[in-house]
């Protein structure tokens, strides 16, 4: 499906919102098994980015996945500010290629994020939300209930990336926090296209 | 908490500003970055590789510190214990090339290998030449390293920055660079002991809690925990553990050694030099030939109270490179 | 109490020995003594005024730390807190001199003074010439200085030593020495300010204790409490306090300043950037010219959390004697 | 008057029992206006002067007051290290010029002391017991009570000299610890010649 510039503006901004809404609850769950700044980093860069979709207005497609990536880049830091920020590129490149496919984006912003992060699913990472909830997207199965899903089962996974992975069998019973913060993405995308 | 800051949300910014306005002559800060960058006449002339560093603050004076001929072009500043952003560390990049290429020196945490990742595609995308290595020289953590991240970058860093820049300086070119650098990392092994923890600003209380006669074995420089609490034992005790675990981790002991004895932040000198005698005694008893040493606040976990040891097997020329002149103000 | 040592009647010694130890090219210890002096090549063929140092240990990296062409000859080691013997200062005199005499650099304690004054006599009884300076750079309490043994010789004792090192390393003869090393502590001035005191080894616990929110404005480097006990302020406004208090003290403020922003012991480098971010635009804001700085951990007060600030009036060529190279390994 | 080499070695013995039975009390003292370390640090002084008489066994009064001048001069330190290592040396440079008179010993050491510390009479220190005690004894006029008055007085003094100047008003209310140590040599002194 393709959506058009103020479906994916308000997408973007509906996310922004969510996150805005859970900073702390995002802070806590990072804190259990990181480093507890998750909320506040991708706030900062959510913030930005919804500041510049207001402010600078792209009027293209590809202006808009632009402004959204090169905000995301500049403003989150961090192991998630690299991976939001790798999705968004990957998405604002095929864009500008014209590849226009909302669920080919989903997918293949995954799969950069897989590479950059060496990671893959099962290392209770932002990818066991990606991987399953773009795979339901392209299907047209993706609902709030499997999104939620996605995120609850990272709660028994062992980390293998990233701050917790360090924690060992600790990691266990908490959920993944960038996995959390994704599946707002995924919500906003269902409540935009609904 | 007591700290001498104004904002929490400003300190970065703050000593960033805070370390060239003292050191104008050697160093600037990159326009829109907190990237701290050589400033000084000899660089403007250079046709060398440029040497590229950062990553979380709070570890200071890596990386800044280490900004200098001799060592790096430039130092990218994170937010404290959080990697800098790809397009910062690319402007670093941008200033660092005099068409030679670039090496990045990356320590091992999934933000900033993640994040100077992208810097490098960035560059590549503009025809930089860039490569980059990751230090891993923590070896508490080593045995299941391939279920984590990987072993962490921490206080041997200082000794892969100041033999790769000492390196580049001499005009190496950069795929060599990169592979001595990895070499040097392959070499080097670090642990470090903790007898309390350090303060985020954000966080406002130490990261854990020790009682008063404990002491934790194997942190990191991010408040990490370590393998084992234990009760505080003496300094030649602590050392004698902390060497017998980095030899056991080299294949053999044969071979000349750089030490580095590096305070965590809050430690003393006096502590330190104690720790280093007894180190160095034990090295001699054992038969173990130290041809390089160095001592210090090198790099640090914010205010942690602790010390880490470090083993660099030498090889070639790296002590050379070592004892090679630098303009950095704190190696 | 935590520390890193073993016992602590060994901690004077071991650190010593883990010094030199640690430096061997550069550093030795004189044999029967814990004075710590140049064991550089460059030195045997001196033929130049020996500058000397010394006083109680605790206050790392002074005077060890400034050993080293450019800078000490030598530097005695004390106990912590206690002034080290006439006999050890009297090796270091005749080791330094080489026939140009020596000068005596001391921070003006009653025991310093009068050790110092003792080996000096015992050098002249050996023909020996040997002058001495006093530094007194603490303003904190110098309003009834001739009511107690006077002004306390604090961090500018750094500044002093490496502008009577590069003096006498470019040929100064010793009388001149003298003369300009007492202009240069005239010209300068020390306020420091504490978040919490040091832990002396011996005695086990902090040497006075500060509320959660309290900090104490004109410590010294031996635990001595200062003029006032305030609420913890942001660091703009301990600078602000501090500079006020020494730009007074000055009889004018023209002419250009050097700048030392010096840790106390236990103060990461962080608060220390954040501190002279505050300080040199403060400076810059009420026009007051600064051509040199220095940040870090230059005199300390074992474990202290604090900060001391440091300005010295600059005169004739003094920066280039501050910006000339030195071998210390910490200056 | 004069004294006999074994009254001599004997004095300065006697002196080093009463710091070694009064470490504690010479610390607490220093504690209370000074760092606390007197009696540790003379203690090891004095020790340290009693083994080298012992093990040297000095045979001429010039080599005994040498011995006893340069043990103290190297193993105290500090503030009274200088001060006892100067009033030794002095009075043992006056027996080796052939001054044996021991009043004249005293007034003189307590004259070198105070050229070392560019001190008087009043400062609260140990010249406030040299000073009257020497000029006692040199009038046959000294007694242990006298000698304890004169430690005693330094109490109400305001400290002028060393670390405990620094404290002001404060203090007072305090004897001087070095007063008080000095003030040992003294009553050894008479003990040994009674
Ligand atoms: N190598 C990796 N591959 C994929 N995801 C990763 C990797 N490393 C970390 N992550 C994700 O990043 C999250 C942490 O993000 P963030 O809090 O920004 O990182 P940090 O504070 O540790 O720099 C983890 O919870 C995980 O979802
Ligand atoms: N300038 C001086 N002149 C005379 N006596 C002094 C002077 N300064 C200090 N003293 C004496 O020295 C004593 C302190 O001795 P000590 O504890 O060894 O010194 P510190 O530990 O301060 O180096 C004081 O109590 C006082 O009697
Ligand atoms: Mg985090
Ligand atoms: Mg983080
Ligand atoms: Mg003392
Ligand atoms: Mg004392």
């Amino acid at each position: 499906m393709e959506l058009t510039i103020n479906q994916a503006k308000k997408w973007i901004i509906l996310w922004t919102d969510y996150v805005k809404n859970n900073v702390e609850l995002l802070n806590e769950i990072d804190t259990a098994i990181g480093d507890g700044d998750h909320g506040t980093n991708l706030n900062r860069g959510t913030q930005a980015t919804k500041k510049a979709l207001e402010e600078e207005d792209p009027q293209t497609m590809p202006l808009v996945f632009r402004t959204v990536a090169l905000t995301l880049v500049s403003t989150i830091g961090g192991a998630s500010g690299a991976l939001y920020g790798t999705a968004f590129l990957t998405m604002a490149r095929l864009v500008k290629d014209g590849e226009t496919r909302l669920e080919v984006l989903l997918v293949e912003a995954t799969k950069a994020m897989k590479k950059r992060g060496k990671s893959d699913v099962g290392m209770k990472t932002l990818i066991d939300l990606w991987d399953p909830a773009s795979k339901a997207f392209a299907e047209h199965k993706l609902t709030k209930e499997y999104i939620n899903d996605c995120v609850e089962k990272t709660k028994n996974m062992k980390a293998k990336k990233g701050r917790s992975s360090y924690l060992r069998e600790r990691s266990i019973g908490h959920v993944d926090p960038v996995a959390k913060s994704s599946s707002y993405l995924y919500i906003a995308l269902l409540e935009v296209i609904d | 908490m007591k700290k001498i800051i104004n904002n929490i949300d400003d300190i970065v910014s703050e000593m960033v500003h805070g370390i060239v306005s003292s050191y104008p002559q050697k160093l600037k800060i990159l326009p829109g970055t907190l990237a701290i960058a050589r400033n000084d006449a000899a660089f403007s002339d250079d046709k060398k590789v440029g040497v590229v560093s950062g990553g979380g603050s709070g570890h200071e004076p890596l990386h800044s510190g280490y900004v200098g001929k001799g060592m790096l072009c430039a130092a990218v500043c994170g937010q404290i214990n959080t990697s800098p952003t790809p397009d910062q560390i690319y402007e670093a990049i941008k200033y660092a090339d005099k068409g030679q290429g670039v090496l990045l020196i990356v320590k091992n945490y999934a933000g900033d290998d993640m994040n100077f990742d992208m810097a490098k595609e960035l560059a590549e995308f503009d025809d930089i030449k860039v490569e980059s290595i990751l230090v891993d020289d923590d070896i508490s953590a080593a045995d299941d390293a391939e279920d984590t991240q990987g072993k962490r970058g921490v206080a041997g860093t200082v000794l892969v920055e100041k033999i790769c820049g000492a390196a580049a300086e001499q005009g190496m070119e950069l795929h060599e660079l990169a592979q001595l650098g990895q070499r040097v990392i392959n070499n080097t092994k670090t642990v470090a002991v903790a007898l309390s923890a350090a303060t985020v600003p954000a966080v406002g209380h130490p990261g854990f809690e020790l009682d008063d006669d404990q002491m934790e074995y194997g942190v990191g420089i991010h408040n990490e925990r370590g393998f084992s609490t234990e009760k505080i034992a003496p300094s030649k005790q602590i050392a004698e553990e902390l060497i017998n675990k980095i030899l056991k981790s080299y294949d053999h002991n044969t071979g000349d050694y750089a030490v580095l004895v590096n305070g965590l932040g809050s430690t003393p000198l006096m502590e330190q030099f104690v720790f280093a005698n007894d180190v160095l005694n034990l090295l001699k008893e054992k038969g173990i030939k130290v041809s390089f040493t160095k001592v210090g606040n090198k790099v640090t976990a914010i205010d942690m109270h602790g010390i880490s040891l470090t083993l660099m097997k030498l090889e070639n020329n790296w002590i050379e490179y070592l004892e090679a002149p630098t303009d950095a103000i704190s190696w």
